[in-house]
């Protein structure tokens, strides 16, 4: 019963966060390249 | 802000700096001719008499203020300002001393108005050291106290269309805290005193208004004058009434600092020129006094 | 501009094999593949990835995808329907994790924006930024999973329901807040707007949730809430829920983060490219300053 | 403060008698306002009043009449809007923001000034567009005093919250279309507030209306605070 609504809500919420998360995984090694080693270190 | 009935709260710093009691009846002593522009008091050449003419603070400087007349005005080492992601300067090294008149030259887009509004306290700096009028650069505080004290004459006139000459004036006056009386000698000196008064500014013509917008920085009797293009939409006698009143500025203990591609106009006046050029101070050529 | 054209034609230069070697095939799996491509293609420089990633959000992007697999197992397969709302109830297990990590995302914002105003480090003014635009997209998800619930159990997509309302009020002042990021200001201007308001938008929150509540409340009443009898499968379910969406947060937080630091470090370097630049102008130009 | 706030009002309001924007052109945008809500909404539409029916009313009163509370308020909000625009506009079209900060005025001053300024012009604004209102909506006025309060209250929430967003998306570019998207949802509680106490000064029974005017002066509170407190950091190195 309403499994519709149910798969619907599970497919929008896992879909942006997968969506996002390759979105920011992109971004970052695209702006990464163009910086030299020493500028991309983090705290870890 | 007025901590004694009998003086008059007309210093546009007067809320930084108490006055020593001591000095209080030389202040008033020196009410009647507290604006000086007309030329006679100009010729008071006494160190005395102008100082307490030209304004209450120029004679606290001595005692208060951080800044004690000695030493350099303007300090400015590797200065870099940066303006929407572009380094209007990039590392400007400039040293003015009180009194001097500084012709800036230099190309557009070198960073001479940039120059001029970093001086004003307008813009902070992104790196190196910069220290005006005893108000370091980099204190967002001290560069709120530098406003007060320096005056701006930018492309941007400062005046509100919608309003007369009259009342954009004395709007200012009384917004830098100035005694509105002390307005009018500087509006006759303009040529704004008669009909222009009561013209609302937006019918104004360029040269009537870049006028009124000189006697808006005149009547905040700053300490420093930053002149961006004094000369730009003058007539000739509003070019020599510039000049006039840069030298009047000089004779009250002022410091000028003007830039300007009228060069003839200018270096007849200067002291000293510096060349900013690519964001840089390059070169700086002393005049015959 | 010159500067800015030349880094530009760099750049794509390089990202081309970076973003080449990035997994296409299965997006899911994306943060973890991603991370073992480039630890292999960037060997020479292993402790300093390209990207944002590193070892820490690696196993926490494992740890988020083994307890989101988990939700997935026990929301959407081992727990039972629900009494009242059948397998509706199911969207919970998501609905209730993401406003929790909405809500905590707010949180970070004004705890970096009040730290920011304090400091003046760009590093809370990005921690701010990144806790919004997570707090934004999850937001996102509260309303969109909140409108499907409640379909098949008020028969509505919206209902004005205090909660539903305050939340879509919320979300449109954060958004905002990521609006007044953008602007074209100088990076200081920008980063003080941007934590007044981070810190203003939290009053602004509660005074938009009390009045609306009080505005359902004395209109009808509450009389929406519906009978919920959740059972031990169900509760761990959403515990479940609850720390995968935490775990992805937290991960989103520290890329979203790495994203804007290292978008800050090329800012950084543009600048300098552009002093250089300036320098070197200086240097040829010089001849107009003997010339005039 | 009190002295840089007396100073920038009666300079805005000058500059507004120079040149009648707010009532030459923001007062007809919103009777236009309401002209086409009564376009939108038919007023033929009846609605049985809600609950009990108050002496002196009919039972029925059209849809129009009833939302017409809420459509004054929006038309109010929609107009403050330009009205806070054209208050930032005076002081950007020749740098004098530069200006004002070199005469060091105090900025919870220039804030304050401001949120006089542009009150006493939407006060004005909404007196005519609530005859406006009345008319067009078919209103009758039940409790003056509870609409009067809650009209200052409101418009004095309305121009602190709108005065502090509008000077923070002031810059160099897309300030006209971020303020509406910064304000109005601040204003929600605002338009509720506002148009529920409405709501009782015309329809009855004004009991219900003072606990509405009463979170409004909350929220008043609220705003011209904040608005003070952060109206220097905003403007700081602008």
């Amino acid at each position: 019963m309403h499994w519709e609504f149910v798969f619907a809500g599970y497919g929008v919420v896992l879909g942006g966060i997968i969506l996002y998360a390759t979105l920011l995984i992109t971004r970052g090694r695209k702006v990464g390249a163009k910086l030299p080693p020493e500028r991309r270190q983090f705290l870890d | 802000m007025s901590f004694d009935p009998p003086e008059p709260d007309q210093s546009p710093s007067a809320g930084q700096y108490p006055k020593p009691r001591s000095s209080t009846a030389a202040y008033l002593r020196s009410e009647p001719d507290s604006y000086a522009l007309e030329p006679t008091s100009s010729e008071a050449g006494s160190a005395d008499n102008s100082d307490d003419a030209r304004s209450p603070d120029s004679k606290d400087k001595s005692s208060v203020s951080e800044f004690d007349g000695s030493g350099a005005v303007i300090e400015l080492s590797e200065a870099v300002c940066v303006i929407n992601q572009f380094p209007a300067l990039a590392g400007a090294t400039l040293s003015i001393d009180e009194g001097e008149i500084v012709l800036v030259r230099g190309p557009n887009g070198a960073g001479k108005s940039t120059l001029l509004r970093l001086c004003a306290g307008l813009i902070p700096l992104t790196s190196g050291t910069g220290n005006v009028l005893g108000h370091d650069l980099s204190d967002s505080k001290r560069r709120r106290l530098l406003r007060r004290e320096s005056g701006l004459l930018a492309h941007q006139t400062y005046l509100y269309d919608q309003l007369t000459v009259e009342e954009n004036i004395y709007f200012w006056a009384k917004a830098n805290r100035v005694d509105v009386s002390t307005v009018d000698p500087v509006l006759d000196r303009l040529d704004l005193g008669g009909r222009l008064r009561t013209v609302a500014v937006g019918s104004l013509s360029a040269g009537q208004r870049r006028r009124a917008s000189i006697a808006l920085m005149i009547s905040r009797r700053p300490r420093l004058w930053l002149l961006d293009e004094p000369h730009a939409g003058l007539d000739q006698g509003g070019r020599q009434l510039m000049d006039e009143l840069v030298g009047h500025a000089i004779a009250f203990g002022a410091t000028v600092l003007l830039a300007s591609h009228d060069l003839d106009q200018a270096t007849a006046l200067a002291t000293k020129t510096v060349a900013v050029v690519g964001g840089h101070i390059e070169e700086v050529e002393h005049h015959a006094p | 501009m010159t500067a800015a054209g030349h880094d530009r034609g760099v750049g794509k230069g390089v990202d081309q094999p970076s973003t080449a070697d990035a997994p296409a095939d299965s997006p899911y799996s994306g943060n973890q593949n991603g991370g073992r491509g480039s630890a292999i293609t960037d060997s020479a420089s292993k402790d300093h990835p390209v990207g944002t990633e590193s070892k820490l959000t690696r196993r926490l992007g494992v740890a988020a995808l083994v307890a989101m697999a988990a939700t997935l197992f026990f929301g959407l397969i081992v727990s039972g329907p629900e009494v009242y709302q059948r397998d509706a109830a199911r969207l919970f297990y998501v609905h209730l994790p993401s406003v929790a990590v909405a809500y905590s995302g707010f949180t970070i914002t004004l705890i970096g924006s009040v730290l920011y105003l304090m400091k003046k480090s760009i590093f809370w003014d990005l921690v701010a930024g990144a806790a919004a635009e997570i707090g934004v997209i999850f937001t996102a998800f509260v309303l969109i999973t909140g409108m499907l619930w409640g379909k098949p159990t008020w028969g509505v997509y919206w209902q004005w329901s205090p909660r539903l309302t305050s939340t879509a009020v919320m979300f449109v002042m954060y958004i905002g807040y990521l609006a007044v990021r953008n602007l074209e200001l100088p990076a200081e201007v920008r980063s003080q707007r941007a934590a007044v308001l981070g810190v203003i938008n939290i009053a602004n929150v509660f005074v938009v949730h009390f009045s609306i509540q009080w505005w359902r409340g004395l209109h009808q009443g509450q009389t929406l809430g519906v009978d919920t009898q959740l059972d031990g499968m169900m509760l761990f379910s959403l515990f479940l829920g609850m720390v995968a969406f935490m775990t992805t947060g937290a991960w989103l937080l520290v890329h979203r983060f790495r994203l804007g630091w290292l978008q800050h470090q090329q800012s950084k370097m543009l600048l300098e490219t552009a002093i250089a630049e300036r320098n070197a102008e200086a240097k040829t130009a010089t001849a107009y300053g003997q010339g005039a | 403060m009190l002295h840089d706030a007396w100073l920038m009002a009666k300079k805005d309001l000058r500059i507004e008698m120079g040149s009648r924007v707010v009532l030459g052109q923001v007062l007809p945008f919103g009777i236009l306002i309401l002209i086409l809500f009564g376009l939108a909404i038919s007023p033929n539409l009846a609605v049985i009043a809600p609950n009990e029916p108050i002496a002196g009313f009919a039972d029925r009163r059209s849809v129009l009449s009833q939302v017409a509370p809420g459509l004054f308020w929006m038309t109010v909000l929609l107009s403050s809007l330009m009205a806070l625009n054209r208050s930032f506009l005076i002081e950007s079209q020749d740098g004098n923001f530069d200006a004002l900060k070199m005469a060091g005025l105090d900025p919870a001053g220039i804030f304050l000034g401001k949120v006089l300024a542009v009150i006493a012009q939407l006060l004005v604004l909404e007196a005519a567009l609530g005859v406006g209102a009345a008319i067009l909506y078919q209103l009758q006025l039940t409790d003056a005093v509870l609409l009067a309060t809650a009209v200052v209250l409101a418009t004095t929430a309305v121009t602190s919250a709108g005065t502090l967003y509008t000077a923070l998306a002031s810059g160099l570019q897309a300030r006209d279309t971020l303020v509406p998207l910064l304000v109005l949802p601040v204003l929600a509680p605002v338009l509720l507030a506002a148009t529920l106490a409405t709501e009782s000064a015309v329809f009855g029974p004004a009991s219900d209306g003072w606990p509405w005017v009463l979170l409004l002066g909350v929220f008043t509170l609220l705003y011209v605070g904040i608005g003070i407190v952060s109206f220097g950091p905003i403007m700081e190195e602008t």
